[in-house]
């Protein structure tokens, strides 16, 4: 059985991307090395064939994604699932969260300037966020950082490639670390 | 929105994210200087756009509310002249011009963030997922180590310390006969047992006093011998043979 | 847009089996005809390639799925990563079978003050504790002990080799008597 195509068939079928060590796990005959050729192999005759999907990186690992050209007949389709788009307040708690984490709900109230209480049960529930801890202060709160699935959603290759603080007007971050802006 | 075309203050205050972004529109859609904000003019303004607020869910009323309460009061603070080259910290408005703009950068990270959402929507991933057997546990490599496993222990038992002192406030009451029992039951096993072995699994300072008095009333009753070599010795419990009785 | 292509971005990203009359809904260019000219293009492409997965019929219409001997490699993939370690209450009770086995459930959820069901199973499936006896009380209730694994696992040559009763949490202690309870 050849890498190329083991690594097919588990990218395939992967509902998550997944990394080099994770498609290295797959099979003895396989290190993270030969899962590297293997992807560009695929990604080669992907392109060359001009296949309806390409392998894309995406949260530390990579996927089998349709190519943005088809979009326009996809969304059309009612056995095609959309992904539902988040709405103003979610996308800012969820930036906060980005960016701050880990990060307590009365931080984020308090940077909004609105209750959070219902969007962070939204968040969760939809699997972008997750608790990751409890904080010192009193009644010890929780912590929320995002999830796998966050990077996933906005397709971003990690945390790393957020919006950078340069493309941003003012540096975004931790307020205790910078002084206060 | 139509009314907003009317009336440029006329604002419908559902559509903003809050009193910050409300605020923020204000102050950016008329140009002025975030820096000086003149806060006699925008608490006007704020005011006037959330008239009808009460509409809102409570809640979301509140908020915009509050924000009314603490523009109001700067502009009162306001009143009172600062003496020359003060601290700009010490302006009236500057926490809120802080919070304004940290505001403003997360609300600018989530429009960015918003259009990478927008750009990974049109990328689909395998609509159908074939479903197949998860994996016997046993087959999964555990990596559990003992350190895991020696903590949840000593949490265990710092937790059923705690509880066993709450059972004591409410004057649970330990029946010595069932620690005379317990102590018969002990000693069928072996000779003799440590009164220490004994109260240990419970660790509570009232079980050992009942296993103590547990003991002595054996004693009496010729069922068992206790015996402590010497002061704060190990007090052992010994099985009486009943030829010895 | 080539129309074997347009069928592969929607064979691709349906969640169900799309018939040649579905696919044909997608574009004005299309037509059943062309739909089945298109999947056989797309299966020829496959086969010719290699790929890992192919288009099966299924329930009155097409779907893209992994080829059968590629089973083995999948299954074998398949993980649930928070099952790689023991929870919370499950290490408790691991802990408390270890010290004071063989030992009933009743004991257990005594000690615990919840009940332990779930937790015995999920020890026993990992291979961890194993019913080693019945107990005397009402029921003849099962009793459980550590396996033979558990100590391969921890690294202890014997049950003697756990960590000493002196440093032990005092719940844990091994009393000596056994079933007393």
């Amino acid at each position: 059985m050849r890498a190329s195509r083991m690594v097919e068939a588990l990218l395939f079928a992967s509902e998550a991307p997944l990394s080099a060590a994770d498609l290295a796990r797959a099979d003895e005959s396989l290190d993270e090395e030969r899962v590297e050729t293997a992807v560009a192999e695929l990604r080669a005759e992907y392109d060359r064939d001009e296949r309806a999907f390409g392998i894309f990186e995406v949260g530390g690992g990579w996927q089998i994604l349709t190519r943005p050209e088809y979009a326009p007949v996809l969304e059309r389709f009612d056995t095609v699932p959309q992904a539902q788009r988040l709405s103003g307040p979610a996308l800012e708690t969820l930036a906060i969260i980005a960016y701050r984490q880990p990060v307590g709900r009365a931080e984020v109230e308090e940077i909004r300037g609105v209750g959070a209480g219902g969007v962070l049960k939204t968040l969760q529930e939809r699997g972008l966020i997750e608790v990751t801890g409890r904080g010192d202060g009193l009644g010890r709160p929780l912590l929320y950082g995002t999830t796998p699935f966050f990077l996933e959603h906005f397709g971003f290759r990690g945390l790393d490639d957020l919006p950078r603080p340069d493309d941003l007007p003012v540096v975004l971050a931790r307020r205790d670390s910078e002084g206060a802006e | 929105m139509e009314a907003a075309a009317r009336d440029p203050f006329e604002i419908d205050v559902e559509r903003f994210h809050g009193p910050l972004d409300l605020l923020l529109h204000l102050i950016r859609n008329q140009d002025i200087d975030i820096f000086d904000i003149p806060i006699s003019k925008i608490t006007e303004q704020f005011l006037a756009a959330i008239r009808g607020v009460e509409r809102l869910e409570l809640e979301r009323a509140g908020e915009f509310l509050e924000m009314a309460a603490t523009l109001v009061r700067i502009k009162a603070q306001m009143l009172f002249p600062r003496p020359a080259g003060e601290d700009d910290a010490d302006d009236p408005r500057a926490d809120l011009v802080r919070r304004l703009l940290e505001y403003e950068h997360f609300r600018e990270a989530a429009r960015i963030m918003e259009a990478a959402e927008r750009r990974r929507a049109k990328l689909y991933r395998r609509g159908f997922v074939e479903v197949r057997p998860a994996p016997k546990l046993s087959e999964l490599p555990l990596h559990t180590t003992w350190d895991e496993v020696w903590a949840a222990a000593a949490a265990l038992s710092a937790r059923l310390a705690e509880e066993a002192v709450v059972h004591h406030v409410r004057g649970r009451e330990v029946r010595i006969e069932e620690k005379m029992n317990e102590v018969v039951d002990a000693l069928a096993q072996k000779p003799r047992v440590e009164l220490a072995a004994l109260v240990a699994p419970w660790g509570t300072r009232i079980q050992a006093v009942s296993f103590l008095l547990a003991c002595l009333e054996l004693a009496k009753r010729s069922v068992v011998r206790v015996r402590q070599a010497a002061p704060f010795a190990p007090v052992w419990i010994y099985r009486r043979r009943r030829e010895e009785g």
